[in-house]
């Protein structure tokens, strides 16, 4: 089941119809607020500059423009120019740089404006951060956390340079780990782990979530970094997905729910390393397994949960698994190939009922 | 420099398409009929022009996210640019590009690369291939301030100059990259010194005044056409819109932003073409009235068009 | 079946006894030689430029020097320097020169000396050159071949910024195509291919094979881009498998035809574009499926042919798809540690007894 | 410039040590007793070690695919830096690294990276944590002259300059990358002269003279622990061994090679030390007898050690 096959035409993709009680991770009341993806950053990053005076902030535009999401927003107010710093465009080099403010001590978070620019650094993220404390034998380490925001959608039009899912080139890097929340509520907890991690960590944010609302507790929380989190409990299909695809998968779970399908739903919040035992876990319970994934089908980071599942769960398989993904294509301007180009709640649910066998 | 009537109307010309094409575009986008992104050029005209018009058709450029202007300064059709910001089939790219990506091959383009800065090893291999074919053609690529900051700015100029490629390198200097002042990200003002790092040629000018930069252009070119390589050429300018149509400028000044404003280089080269130049102000006025006319025929073909047919979504992804 | 849950102490993966006639694609006589795969794609290169003057070689040192391996040597002395062009270091320019030299109608072989590099020109190769196509809507086309060296083993230890396996970064992008040549045969006639191909084709080659013997044709022939190649023809179990991996492959197949299991062994010699009918009709005769990259496991090529087997052979599948692939780790100096680092023949030899179902 | 006794004969013993080093790594690659690959520091001792003299323990290097010299010069212990050439547990990375990665981080290292020039932001972001920490430090990126081609070198030198970082950027020109003269890619012949394209000063020393080396890092040093900023410090040598122990050398004669070779700056020094500066020969003959016992002691130490064991296989990939 891939994006190609659905009728192009579908504007489900483009319509993001999910609502925040979709998911609900913890409970209304003090020293609860509701804030956005993108408040649940800042605050994370927020706290953990009051908390750690080894953090900062560089980036292009990070400083009084906020960045180009205006994830930073305020920050600059509130910590000055030194702290929340904005740097010439030198992709390479601010995640080289933060490279080696790490390697003497500080904690930094960079910033790259697109994921599609991570072109330019791929060479400092994964054949020099990811590699030097192997390299010299663990004389050092490199506590930085590299936030790119990515992904498409909702007739955004913003084409073929701003709108990629990357995730598996930093994926299939051994010494990243690579982080894709989903909701406010992790992306905080999220955030504060992978400023605390001792690795570098790529913290990849989807674009479409920045405005989405969650219930976020005040104060300090860290989630594990290397945990799938089971997102929904369901006993007849497990559905693995990451980013914006899990609202797709939640919404598609709560359609088939009127059905009678009960569907699983294990969010891969992080993504490398990742955790195999969940997925497998999740995997013998329900016995099918369908993975969906932004990125372009071919090569692509579901591929990953689809074998991790065969690997840990194929003797209680009852169904081959089944993947959606994006377009093999360039993400093109115009909404009506745009709309086409990325997997829709409709696709996550075709796919739930071809492996629970029943007719669309 | 002597420069013909016919050449002084032209640059005026296309001074003039620029700056309506640029207002019709945000007045579409601010109305939510454009999808996207919208980068003006407006200001800055006058860099695009004096570059476009010391160039052939089959000389090239490479473009940038800002590239309305450029693509216009080399003669663009302003239909199937309109129709591109649209997202229709009838434009440039199909509607698969978009502002960002708007290039008219036609008319002698590279493409439009939205990575600040991508253009430029482009530029250089297009140059390569005609040194190489020993083709009397130039390239030139577009960057901006921000740009010449990036490793792909200082590899390209690099080669060029090594291999005495023909290329001139525009780098406008609006003096911003989004928010970021370049004086905030670089030790020196005077951006055209680091051509001494390359042994070329390095030129800064007036970048509102399109005689300056069209007589750089013109020497640059020629040298680059002798044979003796490439010229960094900066155009000194200003960004008067917000980087992007709707950005909301908390970098700034207002009193900045009015004070560049006032140098307008299209009614500064009116009144230049009118008073020094005694070109009539009748036939200045004409040029305005034919460029409405155009922008309005421009938004009727942009708006018949239709979006590509989803049956094709997979063309074009390979040759 | 991983490289980690095999005896790291083995020596296999280090010793490539691997005989020129494990593969015979072309029978000995007139207008055939045998010849080394460097020899094969040098060749290519050579006949290539006689042919056509739009065909130039650049990148760094591949003038008198030859390249890192030789590869070039003596076509700087017939072609000159303009045609064989030594270039500064400047991968991301040496990339995007070649795009715009082929914009205007020249068919560059761009080089970059080790795969390992080319995180400094992800922006060019994947952003730029796999995509301007797309975005202008097919007013031009980039008819470059990038050549880059990839793979380790043999206890060579050039550590972990000289032997990575990346093709999936490349394959992962839309727009390009992606080469792994296994033989000489192969690589002499998918290197003209590539050359006369209209889109950017990466090739890699593989280091370790550059010596390796096989016979090839004299003069002009060119193999498809795009599809898989059956090396062996086998009933019991598919191989799908590329590169230096093919090799182990077909001594794994070699080795188990005394044990009366019938290997057939798919080389997926154009790893992008996929072939998955060539995939996936195997897998449909044999239904059982291994497959084998030497690239680190986690989010590695392979599990795109394993997925590319499910969605087309499924119903046919007697056993679960066992992948074998290398660590995920940086790649060691030692050879105490390189020696695991990836898959061996026996690692493909212990997989196929699983699939097969027979102890090992 | 006055420089104590102590001083220079300490200059002297880390010259030697890394001839020496370099001689028995070149012969034990030659008798296949080293795997991988040897990149010899041989001819440009005077650099390494004229820039880290000017150094303290805190200041900090980083190292490139030919770094043997740079760790010797800020005093890495030859023991473990052999035992790291022969994939040892006992060398400075447990074997983990080898030649093209061996770093000392306990003398002051950011680490060797091959990727060329790969260094250079992770000097500028060291020196980015001095400044913030008000910490009175130094780092030092070593690059070569075919390096400076790279994007990354130019987005270092802006980034540096722009921000008054404490950094020595040392160019290390010793006229080849590979097999390819740095004249024959790049149009200037004084690569200090790319400093005036990032407003910091360009400094351009005899690379064979230690002491000449040293006085400018001094220079340089000063400058940046007083705040004003980067300097761009160009070595002038020559690279008198193959790329790497074994390379053919097709690309250059013999009798140029010979040439530099007979400008050896240890011999130099020696004679000037000797000569000018009247150091009792006694005193450095003792200089290399004991690093003559020092390498067969690193020699012995190295084969000591064991290879890691592939239980540890795992170790050290995440903190
Ligand atoms: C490599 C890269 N980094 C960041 C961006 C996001 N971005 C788009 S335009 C821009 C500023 C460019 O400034 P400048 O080069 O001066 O051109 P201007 O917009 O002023 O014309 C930035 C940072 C990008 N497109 N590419
Ligand atoms: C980015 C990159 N490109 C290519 C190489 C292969 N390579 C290793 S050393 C070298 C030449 C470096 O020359 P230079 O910077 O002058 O240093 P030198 O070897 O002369 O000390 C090259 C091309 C590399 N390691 N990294
Ligand atoms: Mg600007
Ligand atoms: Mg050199």
């Amino acid at each position: 089941m891939t994006a190609q096959a659905r009728d192009a035409t579908s504007l489900t993709s483009a319509v993001p119809v999910m609502s925040p009680d979709l998911i609900r991770q913890v409970d209304p009341g003090d020293g609860v607020r509701e804030m956005s993806y993108q408040e649940a950053i800042r605050e994370a990053l927020r706290e953990e500059m009051i908390g750690d005076p080894r953090v900062f902030l560089m980036g292009e535009d990070i400083g009084k423009h906020g960045g180009a999401f205006g994830v930073t927003r305020t920050l600059f107010d509130q910590f000055g120019g030194e702290r929340v710093r904005n740097t010439p465009i030198s992709e390479n080099t601010i995640v080289g740089a933060a490279t080696g403010a790490a390697l003497v001590g500080m904690r930094p978070v960079a910033e790259i404006m697109f994921v599609d620019f991570s072109g330019l650094a791929m060479d400092q993220i994964a054949t020099q951060a990811a590699k030097i404390r192997f390299m010299t034998g663990g004389q050092c380490s490199v506590p930085w956390v590299l936030r790119m925001p990515q992904g498409g959608g909702a007739g955004k039009s913003t084409a073929a340079q701003h709108s990629q899912s990357l995730e598996v080139w930093f994926a299939s890097i051994p010494g990243l780990k690579v982080v894709l929340p989903s909701t406010p509520y992790d992306a905080k907890g999220l955030m504060k782990a992978a400023i605390r991690d001792d690795n570098p960590v790529v913290f990849l944010e989807h674009k479409l979530l920045y405005a989405f609302k969650g219930l976020v507790p005040d104060g300090d929380y860290e989630l594990p970094l290397s945990r799938c989190d089971v997102k929904r409990v369901g006993d007849d299909v497990t559905v693995v997905a990451s980013g914006y695809m899990v609202w797709h998968a939640m919404l598609a779970a709560r359609i088939l729910e009127a059905e009678g399908i009960s569907v699983e739903v294990v969010d891969v919040r992080t993504v490398s390393p990742l955790d195999e035992e969940t997925i497998g876990a999740s995997a013998r319970k329900t016995g099918r397994v369908v993975v969906v994934a932004e990125a372009c089908r071919s090569y692509g980071p579901a591929n990953e949960w689809a074998m991790v599942a065969i690997e840990r769960a194929h003797d209680r398989l009852r169904a081959p698994i089944v993947r959606v993904a994006g377009r093999d294509s360039p993400i093109p301007f115009a909404n009506s190939l745009e709309n086409g180009v990325w997997p829709s709640t409709e696709d996550v649910v075709a796919a739930i009922r071809q492996v629970v066998g029943s007719p669309a | 420099m002597e420069v013909a009537l016919q050449t002084l109307l032209e640059m005026y010309r296309r001074m003039v398409r620029i700056r309506q094409f640029e207002l019709a575009a945000t007045n579409l986008f601010k109305r939510g009929q454009l999808k996207g992104t919208v980068h003006t050029y407006i200001g800055m005209e006058a860099s695009g022009v004096g570059v476009c018009m010391a160039l052939r058709t089959e000389d090239l450029i490479a473009g940038t996210h800002r590239s309305h202007g450029h693509n216009i300064a080399k003669g663009a059709d302003l239909a199937r640019m309109m129709a591109e910001l649209m997202g229709k089939e009838t434009g440039y790219c199909k509607g698969r590009g978009g502002s960002m990506h708007i290039a008219a091959f036609e008319t002698g383009s590279l493409g439009a690369l939205a990575v600040v800065a991508s253009g430029i090893p482009l530029a250089v291999g297009a140059a390569l291939a005609f040194q190489m074919r020993r083709e009397d053609r130039v390239a030139v690529p577009f960057t901006g301030d921000a740009g010449s900051n990036t490793g792909n700015w200082h590899e390209g100029l690099n080669m060029a100059a090594a291999w005495k490629l023909p290329v001139v390198f525009v780098l406008e200097n609006n003096q911003y990259g989004v928010s970021t002042r370049i004086d905030d990200v670089t030790r020196i003002h005077d951006l055209s010194l680091r051509a001494a790092g390359y042994g070329i040629p390095g030129v800064r000018v007036d970048g509102f005044d399109v005689l300056a930069v069209y007589e750089a252009a013109t020497t640059a070119v020629a040298r680059a056409r002798a044979g003796d390589g490439p010229t960094l050429l900066v155009t000194e300018s200003y960004r008067v819109d917000g980087h992007y149509a709707g950005e909301p400028e908390v970098y700034r000044d207002r009193a900045e932003v009015a004070e560049y404003r006032a140098k307008d280089p299209i009614a500064r080269f009116r009144s230049r073409l009118i008073g020094e130049l005694a070109v009539d102000i009748l036939a200045l006025d004409a040029i305005e009235a034919e460029v409405a006319a155009a922008i309005e025929a421009a938004l009727a073909f942009a708006r018949e068009g239709s979006e590509p047919d989803p049956a094709t979504a997979l063309d074009y992804i390979y040759a």
